[in-house]
């Protein structure tokens, strides 16, 4: 059963990539709804089998690593897999009704959204280095492709700027590879790991995790890596906004946080724990300053991303050389601010394209007097702006709540006042907005309202990472699940 | 899960689920959105009447999961947060009342019961949060709610005070949150507890456990108004007369003040916190806050924004009381918390009859109002009495219970800061009821409207005198069992003597 | 004067990387590696159903690498069609009329195919394979493209998208076949793996130059718009 | 079943309390006016009809309620009640009809407050109706609306709330010192308290203030002229009693001897019975006059008061002989202030025995004869006699009398003189003449039927002086006279120039 | 140092001229290329790095190769992006000045 999961897992986004391409815009919708209810099943299934009976390795064709490819199925990739596949459908969903069917090139949404979708759980699964790699490139060419889908001037800047940024990423990760490789001869992760157990470290293979690191800090968009993202995300078509935001920068954050988790202790150390945090830290404060003084309502939210990602980089400096309950909580944290942050940004992002389909300016300034007619998405844009500015019950606040506790107990208090004054400045921008819509205005007397489904997705979404919070104890608790079986290296 | 779990829930929810509806509800239902308002002020105040007489008998009402891992999510029923809810379920259906009266025929009314019925989800949730975390949990939520309230006008006015308003209190939260995570990380999960739990604790966390409480007072000040945090509340008073009334009176400031009694009693305990020194220099704040504000209170023209200073300097006595390391003092602190509610509802719900039949709204407009509107005016003066500590009338019991206690210590300066505010409180009420009564009406009200029979709107003229005879009442029946008084010598004895 | 200051910097900064990568691989190429693939590799030929080693590689050990390599190339494929928005293809600026380039037209395409045809047969023993054979197949539209046949199959519609398509489409049936018999996903059937891989690297031949050759014939420009979200229409 | 006299006490104290309610309706503004004089009458049953003793347990009201009637609570219960029901009839013929409601919502309310604060025992009841009275008050004082009586109220405001202050403190202390909410077990508390001196400086001068204790007075010369006639009748005859009732029931009588307090409350009764005749003489206003004779009046009781703290033995005969003092003191006061509102009628036979009966209640504070004022004058000697006393003081006591004595009467034709200026002629309203004959003939005649005590100083018959004693009574009267005649003379002198 | 050495030591190289060039050109194509050469040099670290006694590692040459594809792949789309962008806005560069060389005065 388990097995057939898995396949249908890594086939459905792929046929449904080649299906859809065969079709227009219309059948596309159909037939990806149809798709996104299997994939969501599968999912679905597959996080219940792991969390019921635990992680194990998957070889690909038969192979085992290090000669084939091993996918690691555990807690945590289900749970990212799953995630995906919520954030995805949402994305999907809204699309498909938010997208303008009548201009010819839309057609081709799909199947790049479905490429992207197979990328992600590539990357999540993923426990081959070269691998990962690959899939971080599906990631980036189908996210460049969303970006750049049948735009003006400025989407092709944004997205050539967004391409070159991600395939330097790329790189510098490729090289990382190549020495990791010369070093110890596998591609495999586990087996790295499991070497090192039993060996010194030898010299000269921490320049390959720091530019593994790097690169896929660029490809995240760490401060002061992050100028190529927000003109991408702020210019792309809402739904593609979310799934950029919500999921592709998280993609190469979780390879890096994987190698930092396994292999930092040996081939990092302390200094560059310390300087990722610091840029992390910047990145919250500069990202949230920037976010405070956008005028377009999508470039306040996609600043409002490099400020979030800011926090996910905190995750280096709590779990180098601190105790395992320190580190567990950093995990933990770190984690939840994951999911919580794919859901509130892919909420907001939504929300954002619905505000802007009813107001018809994009401008911040064009919402005042919005509050009057009532509009959902003002709402759900609203709830999930608490979970970015991390104020309870949210995700955000359970995240920042374990963040907290892994600073204080690691003895590394500065970073408690990162994250303190990283909430007051993201309740700044989000602020911003929310008084931009209570202005009242009595120029303001035509208001387009979207249809109910464009409405209730964000709220959905936004729901979600606001109960997390409430659950997150589950949630967490699949990811601590046992192996089944030890992978071999 | 049994009956007994579920109440508290179900008390929360109530108003909850109630927010959610208005929120979908079309801004035309006026009807149906008064029905769905009322009926969730009903069952709630059922719900906690009953929990109230279980409490009282000794019944256990809670329910509890993990949420985070390592911290619990605890909803519990004591007796002091039945006094806190009993307080928002009463008022709360009072100023549903009086908002649905207030608002007639203006804008965003849903948006303005949505999150009328979330703010007092939020207070529910404070009052029956069973650990710090929780409690947290609800305060920020009560932030968050209350914003939308505090601009609903939305004028550049009110969305500057809306500004200043979510400065403070998120700062205040932020700190809050450090004070909570670090005890956390010091101590571990600490559920609210009769007697506290530092009780002869580790002399080495004592330095810790200082700095945490002064962490914590510096978080919740903040809502609760301690001098030099109290910026925000005169300036949040642009909002609507209601939104002022549950700011003041009931959900916000009490919030605050409900925290730090719930640090002092619950999570340090009395013993703990006299020991460590705390309460002394709580006691001398909570003392100058309550004669600077009265002070400044003076001085203000507006009538809102006198009763703004006013509840700031009221406020205090709450924190005042608990900080007097004495029984008979923490039951004049705890049982203001329900007095100075009922009081400053009053004025405030009459504060907003004047602005909303008459368009007063400084004090020299009030000339004359008495004879215009007598009924309110009652209530105004009934109020204000109280506040100056009158008696019967509630105020009086809580000064009295306080000074007695702070006799009972030998801490007579507190008689002393009693006296002095009371002597503030005349001059900056009784000027005005004296405008109001004795004064001839001006040729012109600024802005009259006229209803029917009675001197106003129905649905604004019945909440403040029912406001009213319960502030006569709570202070002359205030030995009767089920009193605040009563109730709060309950919670003193479960205090005192866990 | 910032701007040479800038340039130094970067000099520097990417001296001092090459540098750094120099020791790196200096000191690293010093010691053996601990796992040695190739010996792995050597030992598991026999059951991977081609002769040359990188072939295996890439179609056996590590094909899912390439299934999804090659859904890269589909993306920038599909992301190339979706830039030309109109048949363009008549555009009378593309077409050559040089009697030289007509020539070699004539005397290279039929070799060329030939080339691509050895090419891809003898991935299974010999470098080569289905990419490179791609290559050479995309090299001989690019030049009958410059010739000015108008190779109608490249208009954008159903006709490309399959021709797209088809490589990946098999590769991934191939892929799922054996997950649905029970076996891994992308694991060959016991005794078709050699003739499968022919198969795959076949029609991966085809897409590979049909995507090649999209790319190449897209991008043309039209002033056909999407107003962007918010922009008054 | 419950006993007649708590249910009596409930009316009593509730009756002018909710009669404020008929302010609601407009229509009831006629009922209000005619109800005025029934208010009282509940208590006035309760105080004629009720032997002292029984008590009213309320354990739900505030901090647990205690009403009760002993001797001297039921003299002063009397005395209110008679004065504000002759008050209220008065009030019914001579209330103009603008803001009648308003002022008959004060003097509900005032009436409530004074009543019940007699009958309090428990501090919470006692200090509510002393507030009430106290706030209510106000409302009288302001009735008016000129200038001149918003200011008194301005006085009488500042000046009440700060004695309040100083009331609550002080019974805040003492209950705190005697850990009991009882009236009753506060003197013993007191004496015993390391606090004492505080708690009895703040309960003095709180008290005070409503008594007119000198330097405390300033608001009663204001606000008590300005007052409508039968408001100024109750302030100045029943509310400025509810201070000295305060010190009596609160101060630390017969429990300790205290000479120093007493030798100030002495010197403060002296002072102010004898400087107020002084300022008192100098008004030009009939009510003026009479409300600086009232702290004259108050400065005797006061020396009383004095005495009893610094004699302990003496307290008890003391407190009854202040109690009589008090009863006569503000029948007749009562009566003078309501006479300061009629009108004379035309004919010389009635203007002179209208004339008449406007002087003799004020003979009778001069203590003439056959009044109620000579009993209380000649209990008071007895009462002081130096022989019988104990501290330094006792000898100038005797003298101080005398000059108390000669004070009023030279008040008393000071405020007949300023009277006769202002007294115009016309016709009186039938109420308002009922009500001032009533005040008149309560406080000439039925006083003797009250239930006082002259705590057996003056023998029997009470309302025949022995000789001796006339001539006591008389002389300073005549030294008044003179004083009078001769200051009548030196102003015509001075006019004739 | 064997010749494998020597290809990776030139890898190095080309990586480092690739970055500069990256970082230090304007021209969008000439980015591209550069990225090209990073993207070369790359290959060669990777090819020429592993060390064996049993000769050349096919398995990084099959990795290179899905590296091509790879590479390729991003330059089609990359130019693709680059002539459309432009043909719609005349600029080759990404420099925030309107001017399409965006050179300093100096």
């Amino acid at each position: 059963m388990t097995l057939w999961l898995m396949a249908g897992l890594l086939f459905t986004p792929l046929a449904w990539a080649v299906l859809t391409l065969l079709m227009n815009f219309t059948w596309g919708r159909l037939v990806t709804w149809v798709g996104i209810v299997v994939q969501v099943l599968v999912s679905l299934g597959l996080w219940l089998a792991v969390s019921r009976d635990g992680g194990f390795y998957y070889g690909l064709g038969g192979w085992e690593a290090p000669l084939g490819i091993e996918l690691r199925v555990d807690g945590l990739a289900v749970t990212f897999v799953l995630l995906t596949a919520v954030v995805a459908s949402a994305c999907g969903w809204h699309a498909g009704v938010y997208i303008d069917a009548d201009k010819p090139w839309h057609r081709y949404f799909w199947p790049l959204f479905w490429f992207l979708w197979s990328g992600l759980n590539a990357v999540w699964l993923g426990g081959d280095l070269f691998n990962l790699y690959v899939g971080l490139e599906l990631i980036s060419l189908s996210a460049v492709g969303l970006v750049a889908l049948g735009g003006k001037a400025g989407a092709l800047r944004a997205s050539i700027r967004y391409l070159l940024a991600a395939l330097l990423g790329s790189l510098a990760y490729l090289l990382g590879v190549a020495l990791i490789y010369g070093q110890f001869g596998t591609l495999s992760i586990a087996g790295v790991v499991f070497w090192l157990e039993e060996h010194p470290v030898p010299a000269g293979s921490s320049l390959a995790l720091a530019l593994m690191v790097t690169g896929l800090a660029l490809k995240t968009a760490l401060f002061p890596l992050h100028r190529w993202l927000p003109p991408a995300h702020g210019i792309a078509k809402s739904p593609v906004s979310a799934l950029l935001s919500a999921l592709v920068v998280k993609a190469s954050f979780y390879i890096a946080a994987r190698l930092w988790l396994e292999l930092g202790e040996p081939l990092g150390n302390l200094a560059a724990a310390q300087l990722v945090g610091l840029l992390g830290s910047a990145a919250i404060v500069w990202g949230s300053w920037l976010a405070c003084r956008q005028l377009e309502l999508k470039q306040v939210v996609a600043y409002s991303s490099v400020a979030q990602i800011g926090y996910l980089f905190l995750l280096f400096p709590l779990t180098y050389s601190v105790s395992e309950s320190v580190t567990l909580q950093a995990q933990q944290g770190i984690t939840l601010q994951v999911i919580s942050h794919a859901l509130a940004k892919a909420a907001m992002f939504l929300a954002a394209g619905n505000l802007i389909l009813s107001t018809g300016s994009s401008r911040v300034d064009a919402l005042k007097g919005v509050s009057r007619f009532l509009p959902f998405s003002l709402f759900s844009f609203g709830l999930a702006g608490v979970s970015l500015m991390s104020l309870p019950p949210s995700g955000g606040f359970a995240a920042k709540w374990l963040l907290l506790q892994a600073s204080l107990g690691s003895g590394q208090w500065w970073w408690v006042l990162v994250l303190l004054v990283g909430g007051l400045l993201s309740a700044a921008y989000v602020f911003r907005i929310y008084r931009a819509s209570f202005l009242e205005s009595s120029e303001t007397d035509h208001f387009y309202h979207p249809p109910r489904s464009l409405e209730i997705i964000p709220m959905i979404l936004a729901l979600l990472s606001l109960g997390l919070g409430l659950v997150s104890a589950e949630v967490l608790s699949v990811m601590a699940l046992p192996f089944e079986e030890e992978g071999s290296p | 899960m049994t009956l007994n779990t579920w109440i508290p829930v179900l008390a929360l929810m109530t108003s909850l689920i109630a927010s959610l509806v208005i929120f979908a509800l079309p801004e035309k239902g006026y009807r149906l959105r008064t029905a769905v308002n009322l009926g969730a002020a009903l069952l709630k105040l059922g719900l906690v009447v009953v929990m109230v007489w279980g409490v009282f008998r000794g019944v256990g009402y809670g329910v509890s999961f993990t949420m985070v891992p390592g911290v619990t999510f605890v909803l519990k029923a004591d007796a002091f947060s039945m006094m806190f809810a009993g307080l928002s379920a009463v008022l709360w259906l009072l100023t549903t009342i009086y908002a649905v009266g207030y608002l007639e025929d203006s804008p965003n009314r849903s948006r303005f019961f949505g999150f009328f019925s979330l703010c007092v989800a939020s207070t529910m949730g404070i009052a029956l949060a069973g650990n710090l975390f929780t409690f947290f949990l609800f305060y920020e939520m009560l932030t968050l709610s209350t914003y939308p309230l505090v601009v609903h006008r939305g004028t550049e006015k009110a969305l500057k005070a809306g500004r200043t308003y979510v400065i403070y209190t998120l700062t205040g939260g932020a700190v809050l949150l450090l004070a909570i995570a670090w005890l956390h990380g010091v101590v571990g999960d600490l559920p609210f507890r009769e007697g506290g739990h530092f009780t002869g604790s580790d002399p080495d966390i004592h330095r810790s456990l200082t700095l945490i409480f002064i962490l914590l007072v510096a978080g919740l000040g903040v809502k609760a108004a301690i001098f030099p945090l109290h910026g925000w509340l005169p300036q949040a008073m642009v909002a609507p007369a209601p939104v002022s009334a549950l700011l003041h009176a009931v959900a916000v400031v009490k919030a605050g003040a409900f925290g730090i009694v719930r640090v002092v009693h619950d999570v340090y305990g009395v013993d703990a916190s006299s020991a460590l020194g705390l309460l002394e220099p709580l006691a001398w704040l909570a003392a100058f806050t309550i004669i600077y504000a009265s002070v400044r209170a003076l001085w203000q023209v507006d009538l809102k924004r006198r009763l703004a200073f006013s509840t700031v300097s009221q406020v205090s006595y709450i924190i005042l009381g608990v900080s007097i390391f004495g029984p008979v003092a923490a039951v004049g602190g705890l049982v203001h918390l329900l007095h100075q509610g009922i009081m400053k509802i009053t004025l405030f719900f009459c504060a907003g009859n004047y602005a909303e039949t008459l368009g007063i709204h400084r004090i020299d407009e009030m000339d004359g109002a008495g004879r215009r509107m007598p009924g309110t005016s009652v209530a105004f003066t009934i109020g204000a009495f109280g506040m100056i500590g009158a008696p019967p009338l509630a105020g009086f019991i809580t000064k009295w219970t306080m000074g007695s206690g702070a006799l009972a210590v030998n801490m007579d300066w507190v008689v002393v800061v009693l006296v002095a505010s009371s002597l503030l409180n005349a001059a900056y009420f009784l000027p005005v009821l004296y405008r109001l009564w004795f004064r001839k009406p001006a040729a012109h009200w600024p802005h009259e409207r006229q209803w029917g029979r009675l001197e106003t709107s129905a649905w604004l003229f019945w909440p403040p005198l029912l406001t009213a005879v319960m502030t006569v009442m709570v202070g002359v029946l205030a030995s009767l069992p089920f009193s605040p008084l009563s109730w709060a010598e309950l919670i003193v004895l479960r205090e005192y003597s866990p | 004067m910032m701007r040479a200051l800038q340039t130094l910097v970067m000099a520097l900064a990417c001296l001092a990387f090459t540098g750094v990568l120099a020791t790196s691989i200096w000191t690293i190429s010093g010691n053996p590696t601990p796992v040695n693939l190739t010996q792995l590799l050597t030992e598991n030929m026999g059951r991977s159903g081609v002769e040359h080693p990188v072939t295996a590689v890439l179609l056996n050990f590590r094909s899912y690498d390439t299934l999804l390599e090659i859904g890269v190339l589909v993306i920038a494929g599909i992301a190339g069609i979706s830039m030309a928005k109109t048949a363009s293809l008549e555009d009378p600026a593309m077409r050559t009329s040089d009697s030289l380039l007509y020539a070699l037209q004539r005397w290279f395409v039929p070799l060329m195919l030939v080339l691509a045809g050895y090419l891809l047969w003898a991935g299974a023993d010999r470098p080569g394979g289905a990419f490179q054979a791609g290559a050479v197949l995309a090299a001989t539209g690019v030049l009958m493209r410059l010739g000015g046949s108008p190779m109608e199959f490249l208009r954008p519609g159903l006709m490309l998208r399959l021709g797209l398509a088809l490589g990946f489409t098999v590769f991934l049936l191939v892929a799922v076949a054996s997950a649905i018999g029970g076996d891994a996903f992308l694991a060959y059937p016991p005794g078709m793996t050699k003739a499968l891989i022919v198969v795959i690297e076949t029609v991966l031949t085809l897409s590979i130059a049909m995507v090649l050759l999209a790319l190449f014939v897209s991008a043309p420009v039209n002033d056909a718009e999407d107003p962007e979200e918010g922009a008054p229409s | 079943m419950m006993l007649p006299e708590p249910l009596l006490v409930i009316m009593a104290v509730c009756l002018p309390l909710l009669y404020p309610a008929m302010a609601l309706r407009a229509a009831w503004e006629r009922a209000m006016r005619y109800a005025l004089p029934v208010l009282p009458l509940p208590a006035l049953v309760l105080a004629l009809g009720s032997e002292p003793g029984w008590q009213l347990e309320m354990p739900w009201l505030l901090n647990g309620g205690l009403w009760a009637v002993d001797g001297v609570r039921r003299l002063f219960l009397l005395l209110t009640a008679v004065l504000w029901m002759v008050a209220g009839i008065y009030a019914v013929g001579c209330l103009r009809p603008d803001h009648l409601r308003r002022f008959c919502v004060f003097w509900g309310l005032t009436l409530a407050g004074n009543l019940g604060l007699t009958v309090a025992v428990d501090i919470g009841s006692f200090y509510s109706f002393f507030a009430l009275m106290t706030f209510a008050g106000y409302g009288l004082v302001v009735h008016e609306g000129t200038n001149e009586a918003i200011r008194a109220g301005r006085v009488y405001l500042v000046m009440a709330v700060l004695g309040e202050m100083a009331i609550l403190t002080g019974l805040l202390l003492a209950s705190a010192a005697a850990g009991s909410q009882m009236l009753a077990d506060l003197p013993e508390a007191i004496a015993a308290s390391p606090r004492r001196d505080l708690i009895m400086a703040l309960l003095i001068a709180g008290f005070g203030v409503k008594a007119g204790l000198p330097l405390l007075h300033f608001w009663l010369p204001l606000a008590h002229p300005v007052a409508p006639t039968p408001a100024s009748a109750v302030l100045s005859g029943a509310m400025i009693k509810a201070g000295l009732l305060g010190w009596l029931v609160t101060l630390p009588f017969g429990e300790v001897a205290m000479p120093g307090w007493g030798a100030l409350m002495i010197v403060a009764g002296a002072v102010g019975a004898i400087g107020a005749a002084v300022l008192g003489v100098c008004q030009q206003r009939p009510k003026a006059v009479l409300a600086y004779s009232s702290i004259s009046q108050m400065g005797l009781m006061v020396l009383m008061v004095g005495v009893a703290l610094a004699d302990s033995g003496r307290a008890p005969v003391l407190f009854s002989v202040i109690a009589l003092y008090a009863l006569h003191h503000g029948l007749a006061k009562g009566s003078l202030f309501l006479s300061a509102g009629v009108s004379l009628p035309a004919g010389a036979m009635r203007r002179a025995v209208v004339w008449l009966l406007i002087a003799l209640p004020g003979l009778s504070l001069a203590g003439l004869p056959f009044t109620s004022g000579a009993l209380a004058k000649l209990a008071m000697k007895e009462g002081l006699l130096e022989n019988r006393l104990e501290f330094a003081l006792a000898g100038y006591l005797s003298p101080l009398m005398t000059a108390g004595a000669v004070a009023t009467l030279l008040l008393i034709l000071r405020y007949l003189w300023t009277l006769s200026a202002k007294l115009g002629t016309g016709h009186n309203p039938p109420m308002l003449v009922a009500g001032w004959l009533a005040a008149v003939g309560v406080s000439l005649v039925a006083f003797w039927w009250m239930p006082w005590e002259a705590g057996g100083l003056v023998e029997s018959p009470v309302w025949l002086p022995a000789p001796y004693q006339l001539w006591a009574l008389v002389w300073p009267m005549l030294i008044a006279l003179g004083l009078a005649l001769l200051t009548l003379w030196a102003s015509r002198l001075v006019k004739q120039r | 140092m064997t010749t494998p050495l020597l290809y990776a030591l030139a890898g190095a190289l080309l990586c480092g001229i690739g970055l500069f060039g990256l970082l230090w050109l304007r021209h969008l194509l000439r980015k591209l290329l550069a990225f090209n050469i990073m993207g070369s040099g790359v290959f060669l670290v990777m090819v020429g790095l592993p060390q064996h006694q049993s000769g050349p590692d096919p398995v990084p040459q099959a990795l290179v190769l899905t590296g091509i594809v790879v590479a390729i792949a991003a330059t089609a789309l990359a130019v693709v992006l680059i002539r459309r962008y432009y043909h719609l806005s005349g600029m080759s560069s990404l420099e925030d000045e309107p001017s399409p060389r965006g050179d300093d005065p100096e």
